[in-house]
């Protein structure tokens, strides 16, 4: 462990040419280490844990939903299971997942830096993480929560215990989980943004910041100035539930609309903690597999900033039918347009990307691609949303189930599995078979899509949403969707066979395997401990091909797409 | 030399030496002084009804405050105005905050009593489920 | 060869002990804690804003029983309070400006004092809290209060305000709590010699929060004690 | 009772005032929608093939690049502003439409809804309560809402209103049903274990029917129960405690299970006439008084065991001879 007193962050001695995988083993290397991608791996193993256990939920969910009354559990178990379904997917993946595991281990390398900027915090904010999860599985153990991840009060806060109306489940832990899990989010945020602030290499100014990374840097200022009143609003809700201190309770003189006005006044930039690096990504992703500068790189850029910025202006929408007066119902419904023009611009910006560029159809461009198609639904179901009269009627419905669906499964998740397929060869040093990765994509996409696309139909109907029950004229479109499910956690699984068979018997990674000339393919796969042999400088930015060398964008490697010849040798070359 | 030096007003002499402003100790002796004046002001000033403005008054002392110990003690004036520009931001949001809150929790029953009031206007009974003492 | 070697070989000068690994320059490690600081405050200044703004909601609310209720609240032990606080962060200014000179022993005794004073605070905290609790002005469900005759009733929802109240001053305290244990953690630190004139991150950074928690204090006594 | 067809496809049938204005919102975004979709969805696909890598890397022996990038600001600035006009119009159409829905009409008839765990009730003014919405077509209504535990949301598909009962304050619904038929009501905010089984119907009549239940609700009917038999005072009562959402919670049969799992509420078969032990040690004998109270006050006297399952307050949901019926009804159930 580092000396204490005198140099904080003092490194042991480390060979600065072996891989970060390599240079030291044992559990206790990884469970205390400050190398940033060893955390972000640590990251990624916790959030696809989240991932799997939060899509089991929701596959049981939507097998309950095939028949109408009880198919498989009773009306109790059912909220549970949207409850926990929510609260994992939210807290446990969609938050933390592309910022703290993806993140983590790209950014210092985009940056060209050795490490972020404060990496105890870093192995804090991780172990912070744990923390939270913790509450959040005993909570599980103790029956979980039936509120939703919504915690409405006073449903949530009145506890029967005390003579109250709410909800008797063990609400408590889970929400001092999200209080905790907060923290960690928090901190990632200080982190980054120190970061990209002060940890650049030199010659890389701010117009060469990769599009990941400034995706990193508007999410970093979402969390650090959103989250903070996500504690307060979860600190309260606890007192309230444990002590009956009257804020957010009716029955003690407090409001329960104020309650939404701090939910959402966190959980809508939330949204965007979870959507912008996506697009973050899948700007890189697009730039790299059309081998093209992005168009409009300074549009995409400030399009991120200004969604982090808009985002905090615009919670309302969801209060719509909540017992708002009328003014603020104005006000946010306005705001709530303007939100989606940053959003159309990235989406513009991108196609102006394709535009004349080299487009090759590889596994990782695949899930840019639906990303593209399925955030565009889900953005203009948004405007559905945004629009008063239509809200009334759409709100609470399955209409706004599929809505956030499209955004975050068809946003966020394609953006996720996007960047992971893209980087995977870089942080593991192992190719992975490209036709199970399309064959997985093509299940995921499909599935996703039947799942998702009736569940539209079924809201504008009329059907509201978390029901275990319901009327005989939606059964049919429940059916097809719990069918869509089915291909959708069979995308899954076969992703999953894929990245571990690849760890054990992938073919070693070359140093740039999609020929990008982004910074993080100048090392080699995978990196030794500080990211570069030595402390580079970089003299161009990381989408200039007309400037990029062949020799740094193409080191003879089997090209996976057309595998003619054998494997070249796919050993690393500085 | 190496292209090291990435910190704005880096001098190659001093190779990256932290630098900061050391005002003289009777210069914050003066801070406090003041600080302290503003607290007997505000004491003072909370002992007159003036209403509204009783308020205003508050804050604004309190901001004032705020100020000195923001810009001297934390060496706000002398460093890099990005320090600075970061409070600002943070204090705007809770500005964003409070405007959008209170302009639905002021606005509740405007357009039409019936509308999200505690007290029903026709029967003037108090709505169920609510606070009763 | 080692770490330290390379990176020494590399910069041309001799890396000091407690320049951090990644960083290159002693300005460069003082900066980023500094702005890590600064944000850690942008996030904390959102943290008190929420409860600021469920003030706000409830006095726009409530304005009277706001009025009656905070006169239970002792006005003197809130200025008092407020002067302490003053002092103490004025002593912290002068650990930081004793440490920028390398004054050593300086450093320690003003140190010392900041953490003196921050115990008088909690001190005076303590019986503010044992007064309310006595009179049974407690938050929510608890709120039974037993006043002294003579003195006016309360309206039946002060408990409201004193939830506020408990909330407000209470997680403040336990910034306070936090903030004795960084300036004690500073001060043996200090005290070991790991700080020098070219040295004094930690002591700006501890100072800097030192501040911040002062600064919500000097909203907090108009905003409960005075109205 | 015949059922309007459905106005498109993808809403339900209009049978409302309210309704018109939604839909032609909802059509005009649905449509906007589908040209800005099928526009972005077509043109990079058109990209896609286009502009195909043809050589893989490793055989033409370098990467082959897309051609360089021009910086068109013009370009940036019409796909912003362009969308910023559609979508000010998008508001405004949303907004114009959504004004006239909240708006009550002037003298709306005013009908008092009651939400409470698990089941809607609807005061007439006259304080008998129905757990079934009767209008009359082509009239103006406004109903006042309120919830008396936790937040609930009414919510009409075929009227396209809905707004939240929210616990500690009003609100209101106001629309003016413009088609015959039968319509049902949904709660559409989480509000606890059986928030998917709390519906109501909404029967919308002609004048001359809505008269008749007027003038006949919260008396005696001559026929209950399902088949219709000529009504008993024990038969009144049992379609009243199916009426009230009663079975929901207390099994009816001897062992007092509710459909295999044990009920939240205690057993009400063969209870009178015996001692019922109750929540603080002491038993009361269990007659019509008891019974009554527990129906209108139920926390004045809680059986052992049921300490913490809070059944909502009954008082002002019956007439006193509807009372009188479910007492009836409870005595007769062994």
């Amino acid at each position: 462990m580092a000396a204490i007193t005198t140099a904080p962050g003092y490194h042991e001695e480390v060979d600065p040419n072996a891989s970060y995988l390599e240079n030291k083993k044992g559990l206790l290397s990884w469970l205390f280490t400050l190398d940033h991608k060893r955390i972000g791996v640590m990251y990624l193993l916790s959030v696809i844990i989240a991932f799997t256990l939060g899509g089991l939920f929701a596959l049981l969910m939507r097998a309950e939903l095939l028949t109408r009354g009880r198919t498989l559990m009773d009306a109790d178990t059912y909220n549970k299971m949207f409850s926990l379904h929510g609260v994992i997917m939210v807290f446990l993946f969609l938050i933390p997942a592309i910022p703290a595991s993806l993140g983590n281990i790209l950014l210092p390398i985009q940056l060209g830096a050795k490490d972020v900027a404060f990496p105890r915090l870093n192995l804090l904010s991780y172990y912070i993480y744990v923390f939270g999860a913790c509450f959040g599985i005993y909570s599980m153990i103790h029956g979980g929560v039936d509120t939703g991840w919504t915690f409405y009060t006073p449903y949530s806060t009145s506890d029967p215990a005390h003579g109250g109306v709410g909800s008797s489940s063990a609400v408590i832990p889970m929400t001092l989980a999200v209080l905790v899990l907060g923290f960690s989010s928090v901190l990632t945020g200080v982190n980054f943004i120190a970061t990209i602030h002060k940890m650049r290499a030199p010659g890389l100014s701010w117009r060469r910041l990769s599009l990941f990374a400034w995706s990193l840097y508007a999410t970093a200022i979402i969390q650090i100035l959103a989250t903070p009143v996500l504690a307060i609003t979860f600190l309260l809700l606890t007192l309230e539930r444990f002590l009956g201190i009257g804020i957010f309770d009716p029955r003690l003189g407090g409001d329960p609309v104020l309650y939404q006005h701090f939910f959402w006044f966190y959980s809508h930039p939330a949204v965007y903690i979870m959507i912008v690096p996506g697009m973050g990504i899948v700007s890189d992703l697009i730039a790299t597999f059309s081998r093209r500068e992005p168009f409009g790189y300074m549009a995409i850029a400030m399009s991120s900033i200004a969604l982090a910025l808009l985002g905090f202006l615009v919670w309302g929408h969801h209060l719509f039918v909540a017992g708002m007066s009328e003014y603020a119902t104005m006000v946010f419904s306005a705001l709530t347009f303007l939100v989606a023009i940053p959003s159309g611009v990235k989406v513009f910006n991108w196609i102006a990307t394709l535009y004349k560029g080299s487009i090759s159809l590889q596994s990782p461009m695949l899930w840019a691609l639906s990303f593209i198609f399925l955030f565009t639904i889900g953005g203009l179901t948004g405007l559905f949303l945004g629009m008063l009269a239509v809200d009334v009627h759409l709100h609470d419905t399955y209409f706004v189930v599929a809505h956030f669906h499209y955004v975050m499964v068809g946003g966020t998740v394609m953006g996720f599995f996007g960047g992971l397929h893209y980087w995977w060869p870089k942080f593991t040093g192992r190719l992975y078979d490209e036709k199970w990765a399309v064959a997985g994509w093509f299940f995921v996409f499909v599935g996703f899509n039947v799942t998702f696309l009736v569940q539209f139909l079924l809201g504008s109907r009329g059907m509201p949403r978390r029901y275990y029950d319901y009327l005989p004229q939606y059964e049919s479109l429940h059916q097809i969707s719990t069918v869509g499910s089915w291909i959708l956690g069979l995308g899954f699984l076969i992703l999953a066979a894929m990245f571990v068979r690849s760890l054990f018997s992938g073919k070693p990674a070359p140093r740039n395997p999609w020929g990008s000339a982004a910074y993080e393919w100048l090392t080699p796969s995978p990196p030794p401990t500080f990211n570069f042999a030595k402390d580079p400088v970089f003299e161009r930015g990381p989408y200039d091909y007309q400037v990029a060398t062949d020799e740094e964008l193409y080191d003879g490697f089997d090209d996976p797409l057309f595998p003619e010849k054998g494997v070249a040798e796919g050993e690393a070359r500085a | 030399m190496s292209a090291v030096a990435h910190e704005k007003g880096e001098s190659g002499n001093t190779r990256g030496a932290v630098r900061a402003y050391a005002a003289p100790s009777l210069f914050y002796v003066a801070v406090f002084v003041g600080l302290a004046a503003l607290t007997a002001l505000t004491v003072l000033q909370s002992t007159f009804d003036l209403g509204k403005l009783n308020m205003l008054l508050g804050v604004g002392i309190a901001t004032l405050k705020a100020l000195l110990v923001l810009g001297f003690f934390m060496h706000l004036a002398w460093d890099n105005k990005f320090y600075a520009y970061i409070v600002v931001t943070a204090i705007f949001f809770v500005g964003v905050f409070y405007t959008y809150t209170t302009n639905d929790t002021e606005k509740r029953g405007l357009r039409d009593p019936d509308q999200s009031g505690k007290i029903l206007p026709a029967t003037g009974a108090p709505a169920p489920g609510g606070f009763s003492p | 060869m080692s770490m330290e070697a390379t990176a020494a070989e590399h910069d041309g000068y001799a890396r000091p002990k407690w320049l951090a690994h990644h960083f290159y320059t002693p300005a460069q490690q003082f900066n980023t804690a500094k702005l890590g600081m600064w944000l850690f405050i942008a996030q904390e200044i959102l943290f008190f804003g929420a409860l600021f703004v469920a003030y706000g909601v409830y006095r726009n609310w409530y304005p009277e029983m706001f009025k009656l209720a905070s006169h239970q609240l002792d006005k003197t032990l809130g200025a008092a309070n407020t002067l302490v606080l003053l002092f103490s962060s004025l002593m912290a200014a002068l650990a930081v400006s004793a440490a920028q000179k390398g004054k050593r022993m300086a450093t320690g005794t003003y140190l010392l004092v900041t953490i003196a004073c921050a115990c008088v605070f909690l001190a005076i905290k303590f019986v503010e809290y044992k007064h309310k609790v006595d009179l049974g002005l407690l938050p929510g469900t608890h709120f039974e209060p037993n006043l002294p005759h003579g003195v006016p009733s309360l309206p039946a929802n002060s408990g409201s305000f004193f939830a506020l109240y408990f909330l407000m001053t209470g997680l403040h305290a336990l910034h306070v709590l936090v903030g004795i244990g960084v300036l004690t953690w500073i001060w043996i630190r200090n005290l070991r010699g790991a700080f020098s004139k070219e040295n004094y991150t930690a002591v700006f950074v501890a100072a800097l929060y030192w501040h911040f928690v002062d600064i919500v204090w000097i909203y907090l006594f108009p905003a409960l004690y005075l109205i | 009772m015949m059922q309007p067809q459905a106005s498109s496809w993808q809403l339900p049938p209009a049978m409302a005032d309210t309704a018109a204005p939604m839909d032609g919102a909802f059509h005009f975004i649905f449509w906007f929608s589908v040209v800005f979709a099928v526009l972005v969805i077509a043109v990079t696909l058109l990209f896609i093939q286009k502009y195909r890598r043809q050589k893989s890397d490793q055989r033409s022996g370098k990467a082959e690049k897309g051609a360089p990038t021009p910086s068109r600001n013009k370009l940036e600035i019409l796909w912003t502003v362009v969308p910023t006009l559609f979508i000010i119009v998008l508001f405004h159409v949303g907004f114009s439409a959504y004004i006239h829905n909240v708006t009550a009409a002037e003298g709306a008839t005013e009908i008092r809804v009651f939400a409470k765990k698990w089941s809607w009730e609807f005061e007439y003014g006259g304080g008998a309560r129905s757990p079934d919405l009767h209008l009359e077509v082509n009239k103006p209504y406004k109903l006042i809402l309120s919830s008396e535990d936790v937040i609930h949301s009414f919510f009409i598909p075929e009227f396209r209103v809905k707004r939240d009962a929210v616990p500690g304050q009003y609100s209101f619904v106001a629309f003016t049903p413009t088609a015959v038929g039968e319509a049902h009501v949904f709660c559409a905010e989480y509000c606890g274990t059986n928030h998917s089984a709390m519906l109501a119907k909404v029967f919308v009549e002609e004048p001359a029917k809505h008269e008749e239940f007027l003038a006949s609700f919260g008396r005696k009917p001559k026929l209950c129960g399902t088949p219709p038999v000529e009504c008993t005072e024990e038969k009144w009562g049992e379609s009243l405690f199916t009426e009230k959402a009663c079975f929901t919670c207390h099994g009816t049969g001897g062992d007092g299970k509710l459909g295999g799992s044990p009920s939240p509420g205690p057993k009400l078969a063969g209870i009178f006439g015996h001692d019922q032990p109750l929540q603080d040690g002491s038993t009361v004998h269990v007659d019509e008084n008891y019974v009554r109270e527990s129906i209108l006050k139920p926390n004045a006297k809680i059986v052992a065991g049921y300490a913490n399952v809070q059944m909502p307050p009954f008082a002002g949901s019956f007439t006193d001879d509807q009372l009188e019926a479910v007492i009836a009804y409870i005595k007769s159930l062994k």
